[in-house]
């Protein structure tokens, strides 16, 4: 008895989850295909999603760069204030999206304290370089904490045996740590630019323009309703789901 | 020459305290002592994975504290092997070369010395246990290294293959010359490899000599309980039939259970309580009757161990009661009747 | 030499994080104090930063009811489907939220599959309810995870000696699995929580008002400017965090 | 009485394969066999955690596989104790009580019984093994269970704690007259514990007997393997007297190194490498010297099985080489001296 009731909130969970994805999709597809054709044959709208792909590419490599370095020193490192970094580097992950907007704008906007001495050099707002570092802000924690757990599960003493037998710990990294924590860090750059597609919050605020995927769906529904917005939205849910499968 | 000076170092649970010791170049060393006792952080310490808190490490007279373990030119084999699980055998061990920008690494003339060419391309966590620990041999002495440490090489193995594991250690220490730092709570494992053992408790050396000192002339009543159970003897088999086994110890011919082969050398264990002594000879099953002079005489509760000379430095000891000892009215200098049983016998 | 790099990689992503949060703070103490009292005077901000915190608690609650009974089941029984099931139940965290806007708005909207039927009893389009719906579709999977992990750590057998001493399933369960894995429960709980008060992109699609925080600060942002809006960022970030640190 | 039938289920690695077994009210079972036997699996069957994918078992002519595990009243005792975490000693003990919704539940009196009840209000993992041990068993009894179920209670316990635990295991059982499941790998423990054993080994039940039966008659070689390693004796301490003790074992007088005090009953055990055969009788250390009867010679590779017979049903075996039986010109019926030393007994 107790069983079935499991179940039944599990079913209610999961058909609530699956019946919203399906039904926008199937809806769409079923009800206004042309809708759909027209959506893929509309420079504007591949753009978006190029544009959603693109900055979600690069806001990873990013976090690659600076994350897998971060996470192997929290994996083998203890250092002091350990506990705090690794509070601090998560927030991300809680802090509402509009706020992270805000506190982006503050700081890489025009007048801001990074915003301002490199206005000659590189531009933020409104611009692809704010979309990247909108879009790294709020995903940088998802690669950095599976990147963790990847180098947590490499035992030191492979370390430790590559390096007696001569190697420097760059190359113990690059020859034994990183190879076999290559498989968390995939499903991290995963996670972490899937996220980075996902933000619309941060991005419209620092970015309303160029518009990636997400803007575009808003602004066609703001101006135009829900039956010129969803063939974006199924498009880009399609080919983000598309491209994960694959990658997995 | 390792010179270890006054090394003190904390790691997790382990600690080690006031540490002296020092292992001549081309030596067997063996750190014996009970889990816990820090012997790997000490290996650990000798390889430069950790760096002392207190004293210093030296080889051959520089001190090496500040060199980095890829420059130490020490081979180390883990208990686990440690083998890189994404690479196949051959890669393992041609890991240091690569390291080292060596071309043309001698992989099968290593492989074929320790016998594992035919798996070259196998993949590590395909292999058994004694394999794995060939390749992680094999890993580390391609490099040629100074210095070869060993950490618990045996245990996780089952009897037979530690018995082959070990003759491939005695080999490849006598063929090489490397010197060999090797780690162990296995009492028989050291006193058949090592040249010196060291007997290791709570982070310090208790006692350091050779295994004839550590067993029959332990310091103090720790090291006599840790190394005290059995009698071990070398010996050389003079005669093979049919699964029983003649043995040389000193002149006295030995009967036990073995296939070995005559003219092999092994160590038979027996244990104190299965040696009985009496004062005239008679006929039993027990194949082995000597006679011996007894040494010593030493009381541990209702028992009392009886050390005896079976003639040179043969000792042996056994475990009889108290009431035995009077009723035989035995008191050192006797001359007594030893036996024991061939079944009794464990040959390594 | 690489540690040094590594632990620059860490100081700047450490950095990032750090200076864009208290950046924001601290300019707006120092230099617009006054702007935030203003902001705390303010009825529509409180109300709306109240909304934000009690319809992410209901959200929190609806996931707790649906995900706890799920998550024992994940953790504890196998059964034909589960790897999908498990993947299903992870998409929202991967979906743009916009998609995830469009995609609720489709199903739960008037003329929506769950909208329609439902339209004499509840609303949910600019209203309360769509509100919590949009909050319980992104967070819920953040408490189902911690939740099943927390399951998983509970040695079964405890369950099986709670029952041979007389305790059915739900007891065995209440008294025994529940209160063991009660810490995971609870972070998850507050993950969800602040996952639900993060949203933005869902939550203005299927419901714009009533305003919740998020939508608020963005709505002041684009009708009178950084300025006006940075005072409400500010107040919900501190408020929340706030909250957090009580619970953990 | 537990009935059996014809009993199969997979769980993991673990598979019982058309077992069959009928165990009596009030009966002390041992399921004795190898580590991956299914012998787990079994009790867990019993109690209701897993349903059978054929056959069945019933109790009491009942058939219970319907039955929940709750309702089978039935007291389980997990090997690492599985004590809950989140309760005290007491809140432990009463959880039983509290499902069934009992009013004031003997704790204090149970507590007592099992000599727990000044840990009443500690938490479990403050606890050592043996007091875990007897806090999860009195959680267990206090429902006045009508099948006890035990797995390997005594494994994870040192020695010193297994012998006072086997003691309670005896009380218990003697007391209440409940019937147990007992589920081990140590055949010793069988021994000592048992009123029928039934050796199982890969997912099926070998051997089923008494264990006078399973140990001096084993039907295949591998219950002989598993079960055949050591003389196992009981005895009661007729003299005790400064860590020596005198037994009585069938009216023969056994000296052995131990502290019991008079009137216990124990157990010895001997190995059979130990025990000396002669024809005639000689002085020497080993305390304990009998005439025997040769019963049966079995050849066992080079050594010989030699089945004694000590008088009455107190049989021995001794195990020597074949060359010593030839010496000896050993033959089934000869009179001959048996002897082993006191110290080679291990007593428990």
């Amino acid at each position: 008895p107790m069983l079935v009731i499991f179940f039944l909130s599990l079913s209610i969970l999961l058909f609530f989850v699956f019946i919203t994805l399906s039904n926008m999709i199937l809806q769409q597809i079923v009800t206004d295909f042309s809708g759909l054709i027209e959506a893929v044959r509309d420079s504007s709208v591949l753009e978006a999603i190029f544009l959603s792909l693109y900055s979600g590419f690069l806001a990873t490599l990013l976090s690659f760069i600076l994350g897998v370095p971060t996470a192997y020193l929290l994996a083998r490192k203890d250092f002091a204030g350990k506990r705090i970094i690794e509070s601090i580097l998560d927030i991300p992950v809680v802090v509402p999206h509009t706020v992270a907007g805000i506190a982006l704008l503050t700081i890489f906007g025009a007048n801001g304290l990074i915003g301002d001495p490199l206005e000659s050099i590189v531009r933020f707002r409104d611009a692809m370089a704010g979309t990247v570092v909108a879009m790294l802000f709020v995903s940088a924690p998802y690669l950095t904490n599976s990147a963790r757990e990847g180098f947590q599960s490499v035992d030191p003493r492979l370390e430790n045996a590559a390096r007696s037998l001569g190697a420097p710990l760059w190359k113990a990294f690059l020859f034994v740590t990183f190879p076999l924590a290559s498989r968390h860090l995939l499903t991290g750059s995963i996670m972490c630019w899937a996220r980075a597609i996902s933000e619309f919050g941060a991005v419209i605020m620092l970015a309303y323009y160029p518009m990636v995927g997400p803007t575009l769906i808003y602004e066609r529904f703001t101006s135009m309703g829900l039956s010129e917005s969803r063939p974006i939205a199924v498009l880009l849910i399609l080919v983000t789901l598309t491209i994960f499968v694959i990658l997995r | 020459m390792i010179e270890i000076k006054n090394l003190n170092r904390d790691w997790g649970d382990f600690s080690i305290k006031n540490l002296d010791l020092t292992i001549q170049n081309g030596e067997y060393f063996v750190l014996l002592g009970p889990t816990g006792a820090g012997k790997t952080l000490v290996l650990e310490l000798i390889a430069g994975f950790h760096q002392p808190e207190k004293g210093y490490i030296s080889f051959n007279g520089n001190n090496i504290d500040s060199l980095p373990p890829e420059k130490r030119n020490i081979g180390f084999v883990y208990q686990n092997y440690s083998l890189f699980p994404h690479m196949n055998v051959e890669q393992n061990i041609g890991f240091g070369a690569r390291m080292r920008g060596i071309k043309n690494p001698k992989i099968r003339d290593m492989a074929e010395y320790l016998n594992i060419s035919h798996i070259l391309h196998r993949n590590p966590i395909t292999l058994s246990g004694g394999e794995q620990q060939r390749v992680a041999l094999a890993r580390a002495l391609i490099i040629n290294p100074d210095i070869l440490l060993l950490d618990e090489p045996l245990s996780a193995l089952d009897p037979r293959t530690q018995e082959d594991t070990r003759k491939i250690l005695k080999k490849v220490h006598e063929d090489t010359g490397v010197t060999v730092v090797h780690v162990t709570h296995d009492q028989t494992e050291a006193r058949v490899l090592a040249d010196r053992i060291g007997v290791m408790m709570d982070g310090g050396l208790m006692q350091v000599g050779t295994p004839g000192e550590i067993f029959n002339k332990p310091v103090n009543n720790k090291v006599a309980d840790f190394v005290g159970v059995e009698n071990v003897f070398k010996g050389i088999v003079t005669r093979s039939n049919n699964g029983m086994i003649n043995l040389d110890v000193y002149g006295n011919n030995i009967c036990a259970i073995s296939n070995y082969e005559k003219g092999e050398t092994v160590y038979g264990c027996l244990r104190p309580e299965n040696v009985t002594i009496s004062k005239t000879e008679f006929e039993s099953s027990a194949r082995n009757t000597f006679y011996a002079t007894v040494v010593e005489m030493e009381l541990m509760g209702v028992l009392l161990r009886v050390k005896l000379n079976m003639g040179k430095d043969f000792n042996i000891n056994s475990l009889i009661t108290r009431q035995s000892a009077t009723e035989l009215d035995l008191k050192p200098g006797d001359r007594v009747v030893v036996s024991f049983k061939a079944a009794a016998i464990h040959i390594i």
